[in-house]
């Protein structure tokens, strides 16, 4: 199903929560939206649903206007499924009764016989396993439990837009994984046009046709992960979805002279010309090289404020002058608390070469 | 009177609706209709009973609204229906059963007649009393001290006109009252309330209308009907007719049959004295003849209602 | 896109536009039919209390404001209603926390007892009250057994009337807050108490601002209920000589004179200035309640007593035995003996009573099925609109909706007999000179309890809906299913606690309504009520106790006969 | 503050939620709670804070009984701060009446004067970056604005045990990261001990000093994150947290011979003896090296199945005979989904060197 949103403005009193939103969604299309906590995506999600009138701007699905400032056709005529963010159960009903509900009700889910109602409840308490949990009702259920029921319900009836508001912010990684995977199928089954709110770029990345970066009410970048990750156009995309630091300093066409070693140059041939244009240069975590204060070596200088082990990695924060930066590591740095260090990039001083050459095989 | 069609208009057998509203027991009510039917089987009868302030109400209401409903209309005094004849309500008759009642119980222009003769005596607890008293005095004496019950004239119109002929007796005037609320009287709301606390004992002596005392004491309760030496004030639950009574001619026949000797013993039947002249009151009653009856003015006695309440209400006032 | 196909856009706008026409229309034939339901007949009084002699005039006022026994009588009023309303809700919300919220034993059989207060006829439970406290009472014989001396309780007294009134309207409260409290998810209490809040403390700042709909709303019709009693102040305050606002306007509607309707038209118009203060803080109150997460009934015992739960329960069934059992077994006495008045012995003791209401009076089986049917009808009906009121007045609030609620609550503020009258007025002939015969029939009566006890429902019901998420229908709502089907299925079973409390109430309150019945009725149309006051009237007690007994039998044998079908179905769909 | 549970059980009904849970916290510490969805993490807090009796075993804190089948010391007694995990905000408080509250009546928390309440109001609304929203209800701010008061007011009076249920699910990466930052000073700051629940096993291994691994109700591992992630005892622990798929073969020593090409020889001097006792060999997703079937090259034959672009990474799902196995690669390599590859690891064949050697800095 096809969605448009053309110049969606949306107050709460004086507070602005959504502001001139363009967005033009195709049938089919997997969407994600990802911002941070309260840029409003969830209000996003509630004008497509319904349950909101936008102040200003139309919405259109299917090329028909379905949401103004005036009018608004209602949530159960639009073929939707939504997953909600806090859930929403029904506190009367079990889980199976849940994924029943909309199989009985869903104006746009195809007449089902009993026995067909039956297995298809099945078919999604197994995606959801939950097969287990069938008969429980919601206060019995773990916050992830419910989190799937709310999931379950969503996608029983197919529906033909998808609206997912954070749906696996609750689960284990595990979990969350195979989740993934079983709304991907979906979609590739069903042609589900999907938009999927969440905070998780992992996510995002992984599943998305298209990412839509959303800041205080505002779009800020619509593209493909691999334009939105490597192409950011605004320093906040670069450091929400790419978690880059911005280094500032000078540039001289494809290089960069970094503002606290002007000594140093970095080769700059893929950065947009957008950050060229703010004197700014993206690294990101994993690409700064760490060099210890007596290795005698030249870099820009920094402090480490923080260190989190993460198994494969350590995470570094470093204090710089110019701010603070993320660093990441692998397994066996072994900085501490308040150490000072120097960091480059691999690609320093060799300016002559591409900043990067594509590798077949990563050799870790 | 809404009730359509009055095609009764031959003397003969009488038909069509008949409203009556009265403040008598259901049971009496009931037994008087059912007697008259049976004289008059095509006339159907409904009756609403309820208290007389709400009877009046009622009709009351129902003027304001445009039309009154009730054709006859049996409530408990006089004065009460001296404020309908005052406000033009009333149907003048001249009944020919009317004669044998005692001239002072009927309207001079013969919109209202006594019906029964209903005196307010004193009662007293036989458990506790064993000294029967023979006077009112007995209420302002030191028996009687936070010992006694009456009902109050501001809620029932049956006391607010044994406070009017009472006040106006010389015997007793205003100081009885007064002596009485010094004496520290209870105030109840109805007579009923008044046989009920004698009866359980709250106080000895109560001030109330005497056959409900008659059919408690012959059921057994122990209390009894003493009536004082100095008379007694009497009610007499006249009947009239509506003025836009729809069928009048029913009505009449009503009025007739309640007056009529037949209608009378009936009275006396259920436990009534009658107000016709020279018939038997039931058992532990006085018949009229019997009573001295305490009397006033009943227009004086309308008129000055308002005011004679609003004097007991600030004698009895905080 | 906008432009190229104009018809595909065209339609569902019309299509919408008329919808919102229709929508209108509904909204304004409903705001029209409240109007003449609910307020021509209050029209009508308002129009009384502004004429004079048949002339439009504010001399009524004026007259009325100058005397000062009119402020003597507002002051009482105020007084009274304020603190029996204070009483109703300490108990009320008490014994609703204590059966909600403690593992206390029994709860279903308390509830029998916790209505039996509001059901039991005023002036009944006035009477044991008079007669356990009076001289010879049971209150006294204990007192004297006492080393101490203690000074008799006087009821007929202004703390008598407060303190009779708030026992007998504790139920309202109980009955509205009970369920609000058990759908208080238990998280934000215990979000509390880790947060270091003791027990009282969470309930005070936690569960009690949580509970507000169905306080405010429990305690808004106690004070309703308060404020137009007129069987307890006339029987307790008559004999101390204190006039409130429904015994003065009694005491005006009797008297005569040109004047006497006005003068209770213009009181009348006082005490619905009364009933707006509660209306109004009500609001305030409400306004200040907040939507909590939906949640079913949670009926498991939030706050285990351990030792002191055996004492508590001593406490409550004590209170029982005073505030249902004494004025019960005392009717049951009463009603049990040969003539009013004698004592209690077993020469005494006789069935007569009871044979009198079955064999000799066809009446009573007859006002016994006029008032199941008056009572069954109002109730379903109330049910039906009354939650579909309440809907709208949740989701929807607005200046039209509010307004309304204030219409439906005035009919129920009014003394009956006011409230009485102003049907006559309104019905006899709703178009002038045209008599449809309305009154005069059962139908009166009908749309004389409908117009008065709507508002039970719709209190009952908006506390319901206040305790539903919105959340939970947006979500029926993308699932597909709008209308009937997310009535039957979301919203009605999250509902039916409230809405079956109020119908409850409804369908107690006209079951045995006295006092609009008694002015209304009409031939072959009586109700329990009128039967039992004509009995009381003419002085037949033994027989009006004898017939409240059987009714009150009758409603406490129903609700045992609901509790035992319902364990037992429990038990079996349990075992299944 | 010392926490110790002996032998606990809890039931609802006759579900087994927690088993034979033994666990000694001391105090200060900072215990991170893994395991996958419905194990019992949310119980175990709750019966920490005494909204729940276990229906065996005994709890202790400061070395006194505080919970048993029998008694159970009211929370407020605890000295606790909890973040619940569906927030369990007031509707009827504002953001700062919500942080507040603790202050007021938390009975450890050194009475306050009103001036000093209200500073600690402002630094906790600081911390949770809601300055801004201090007047807001809780229905008028979004899921991560609400996860967000949960938080504070839990650490608003700095109890001396802090139980946390996933209290940063609802944020975004970057506030994730400045939260945990901020739970980590407030650690550092008071002292307290915390416990803290999470699904995400990057959060356990950064902020935590022992990880409790659960599964089904029981405790699988307790141990430091480099423990937990380096040396599994149980194939459970393996692969949640490590993410490692679990590669099936023979044993001599320390070389490991996989069952599906019995060529290959893997180095595996770092496996712990419990995995070598049931014939596995645990390769984590990045350490596999992917080589095209064309490559001609010895390795384990296996079909890509799922691809998921993760902008510095990527994630293939991959189908070898013995299961589904994880691999994650550099954003260079360029598979697509049914392409046929060879798995091998970077020491195969190499026996003779350590399984790895440490490397101070990454050359990634
Ligand atoms: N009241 C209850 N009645 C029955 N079972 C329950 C109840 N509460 C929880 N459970 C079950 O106990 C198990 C553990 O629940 P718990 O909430 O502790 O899980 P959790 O580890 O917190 O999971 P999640 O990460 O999904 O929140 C779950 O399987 C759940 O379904
Ligand atoms: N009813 C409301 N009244 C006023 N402000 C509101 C209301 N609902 C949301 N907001 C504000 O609008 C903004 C956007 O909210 P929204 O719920 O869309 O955020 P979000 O992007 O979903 O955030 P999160 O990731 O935290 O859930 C927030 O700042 C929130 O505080
Ligand atoms: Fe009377
Ligand atoms: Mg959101
Ligand atoms: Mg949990």
């Amino acid at each position: 199903m096809s969605v448009k949103m053309e110049q969606i403005g949306k107050k709460f009193g004086t507070f602005e929560a959504l502001k001139q939103i363009d967005l033009e969604v195709e049938t089919g299309e997997f969407i994600a939206i990802l911002g941070p906590s309260g840029c409003g995506k969830t209000t996003l999600l509630r004008l497509l649903a319904g349950f909101l009138s936008p102040t200003d701007g139309q919405i259109s699905i299917e090329e028909e206007e379905v949401g103004n400032r005036k009018k608004s056709v209602p949530p159960e005529k639009r073929n939707i499924g939504m997953v909600f963010q806090q859930f929403a159960l029904w506190p009367h009903l079990n889980v199976e009764e849940h994924i029943k509900f909309p199989l009985e009700h869903h104006r746009f889910c195809s007449k089902m016989s009993t026995s067909e109602k039956k297995k298809r409840v099945e078919e999604v308490l197994d995606i959801v396993e939950l097969n287990l949990f069938k008969k429980r009702m919601p206060q019995a259920l773990s916050g992830g439990q419910k989190q799937r029921v709310a999931l379950a319900r969503a996608i029983a009836p197919s529906p033909a837009l998808l609206l997912m508001d954070e749906p696996l912010s609750n689960l284990d990684a595990e979990l969350r994984m195979e989740m993934r995977k079983e709304i991907q199928a979906l979609h590739r089954l069903t042609k589900a046009t999907i938009i999927y709110v969440t905070h998780d770029q992992g996510e995002a990345l992984a599943m998305a046709d298209r990412i839509v970066v959303m800041n205080k009410g505002e779009i800020e970048q619509v593209g493909t992960p691999k334009e939105i990750y490597t192409k950011p156009t605004s320093t906040f995309v670069a450091s929400f979805v790419g978690k880059a630091n911005l280094l500032k300093g000078e540039w001289q066409e494809d290089t960069f002279r970094p503002g606290l070693n002007k000594a140093l140059r970095f080769n700059g041939e893929a950065v947009t010309k957008e950050m060229k244009a703010k004197g700014l240069y993206p690294v990101r975590p994993e690409q700064f090289q760490v060099l210890p204060s007596d290795a005698n070596k030249e870099g820009i200088p920094a402090v480490i404020t923080s260190v989190q082990y993460q198994g494969k990695e350590i995470h570094y924060t470093v204090q710089a002058e110019q701010g603070e930066w993320t660093v990441h590591t692998d397994m066996f740095s072994n900085f501490s608390l308040g150490d000072q260090i120097f960091l480059t990039l691999e690609n320093s001083f060799r300016e002559k070469e591409a900043y990067r050459r594509p590798q077949l095989v990563r050799q870790s | 009177a809404c009730s359509g069609e009055t095609s009764g208009k031959e003397s003969g057998d009488l038909s069509g609706e008949l409203n009556f509203y009265t403040s008598q027991p259901d049971a009496d009510a009931e037994q008087l209709v059912e007697a008259y039917k049976e004289k008059y089987p095509d006339v159907d009868v409904s009756i609403y009973r309820s208290g007389t302030e709400e009877v009046i109400s009622k009709i009351q209401a129902e003027k304001e609204a445009g039309d009154v409903q009730a054709d006859v209309l049996l409530v408990a005094d006089a004065v009460t229906f001296e404020s309908l004849k005052q406000q033009e309500m009333l149907l003048s008759y001249e009944s020919e059963e009317a004669g044998a009642i005692p001239a002072n119980f009927v309207d001079e222009e013969n919109m209202y007649f006594g019906t029964k003769v209903m005196s307010t005596a004193l009662v007293v607890n036989t458990e506790n009393v064993t000294d029967l008293p023979t006077s009112w005095n007995v209420l302002t004496e030191e028996a009687a001290n936070n010992n006694m019950i009456m009902p109050s004239p501001l809620y029932s119109g049956a006391a607010a006109y044994n406070l009017g002929v009472i006040t106006r007796d010389d015997r007793f005037g205003w100081d009885f009252y007064e002596n009485i609320e010094a004496n520290g009287a209870t105030i109840t709301q109805g007579n009923g309330a008044v046989l009920k606390g004698v009866a359980a004992g709250e106080a000895d002596y109560g001030m109330v209308v005497d056959f409900i005392v008659a059919r408690a004491e012959a059921e057994g309760s122990p209390v009894t009907i003493v009536y004082p030496e100095e008379g007694v004030p009497v009610i007499t639950e006249p009947i009239g007719i509506m003025k836009d009574a729809e069928n009048e001619d029913a009505a009449k026949a009503f009025v007739d049959f309640v007056l009529s000797e037949e209608g009378q013993q009936l009275a006396v039947d259920i436990g009534y004295t009658p107000i016709r002249e020279g018939m038997d009151a039931p058992e532990g009653l006085k018949t009229i003849d019997e009573m001295d009856v305490i009397e006033a003015d009943v227009k004086e006695l309308y008129k000055s209602r308002e005011e004679d309440k609003g004097r007991f209400n600030q004698l009895f006032g905080e | 896109m906008n432009t190229t196909q104009p018809n595909k856009r065209i339609m569902p706008t019309r299509a919408l536009s008329s919808m919102f026409h229709s929508k209108k229309l509904g909204k304004i034939l409903a705001l029209v039919a409240i109007l003449i339901i609910f307020l021509v007949p209050i029209y009508r009084l308002v129009l009384l209390s502004f004429q004079q002699d048949g002339q439009l005039s504010l001399a009524n006022y004026t007259n009325l404001l100058m005397d000062p026994k009119t402020w003597d009588v507002l002051y009482n009023t105020v007084i009274m209603v304020l603190g029996s309303t204070l009483i109703a809700v300490t108990l009320g919300v008490t014994l609703a926390f204590l059966v909600a919220y403690t593992d206390i034993r029994a709860k279903k059989l308390m509830q029998i007892f916790f209505v039996l207060p509001f059901i039991i006829p005023s002036y009944i439970s006035t009477l044991a009250w008079t007669q356990f406290l009076g001289a010879n009472g049971l209150y006294g014989k204990m007192v004297s057994a006492l080393p101490f001396s203690l000074e008799p309780i006087n009821l007929y007294s202004m703390a008598g009337i407060i303190f009779v009134l708030g026992f007998s309207h504790y139920p309202l409260v109980y009955l509205l807050s009970v369920g609000v409290l058990r759908k208080i998810p238990r998280e934000l209490e215990q979000a509390s108490r880790v947060s270091g809040a003791s027990a009282f403390n969470t309930f005070k700042k936690v569960t009690l601002p949580l509970a507000l709909p169905g306080i405010a709303s429990g305690g808004f019709l106690a004070f309703l209920a308060n404020l137009d009693n007129f069987g307890i102040p006339a029987f307790l305050g008559i004999p101390a000589q204190i006039s409130v606002l429904s015994t003065y306007i009694y005491q005006q509607v009797v008297g005569f004179g040109p004047t006497a309707f006005e003068r209770a038209a213009t009181l009348s118009v006082l005490l619905g200035v009364v009933a707006l203060l509660g209306i109004f803080i009500q609001w305030l109150l409400l306004k200040k309640s907040k939507r909590i997460e939906t949640t079913v009934e949670d009926k498991k015992p939030r706050f285990l007593l351990g030792k002191k739960r055996i004492w508590i329960e001593v406490f409550l069934w004590s209170f029982f035995l005073l505030s249902s059992v004494v004025p019960f077994v005392s009717m049951g006495m009463t009603s049990l003996v040969s003539a009013y008045g004698l004592d209690f012995t077993l020469e005494n003791i006789t069935l007569k009573n009871y044979q009198y209401i079955f064999e000799t009076s066809a009446k009573s089986e007859r006002a016994i099925f006029n008032s199941l049917k008056l009572a069954g009808i109002t109730t379903l009906i109330g049910i039906v609109l009354g939650t579909a009121f309440a809907y709208y007045r949740v989701r929807r609030p607005n200046k039209t909706n509010q307004f309304q609620e204030l219409a439906i609550s005035m009919p129920y503020a009014l003394p009956g007999t006011v409230m009485a009258l102003s049907m006559i007025f309104a019905w006899m002939e709703p178009i002038p000179g045209f008599n449809p015969g309305i009154y005069g029939s059962i139908l009166i009566l009908f749309i004389a309890y409908f117009t008065r006890f709507f508002i039970l429902q719709v209190r009952g019901s908006i506390t319901a809906v206040m305790q539903v998420d919105i959340t939970m229908e947006e979500a029926a709502q993308v699932s597909g299913s709008n209308g009937y089907s997310k009535w039957r299925k979301i919203l009605l079973p999250l509902l039916l606690p409230g809405i079956l409390s109020g119908a409850f109430l409804v369908f107690l309150t006209a079951l045995t309504e006295l006092t609009v019945s008694s002015l209304l009725w009409s031939s072959n149309a009586e109700t329990i009520g009128v039967v039992i006051f004509s009995f009381e009237q003419a002085g037949y007690s033994t027989y009006s106790t004898a017939f409240s007994s059987v009714i009150i039998g009758l409603i406490v044998v129903g609700m045992l006969l609901l509790y035992f079908i319902e364990t037992y179905w429990k038990r079996k769909v349990g075992k299944a």
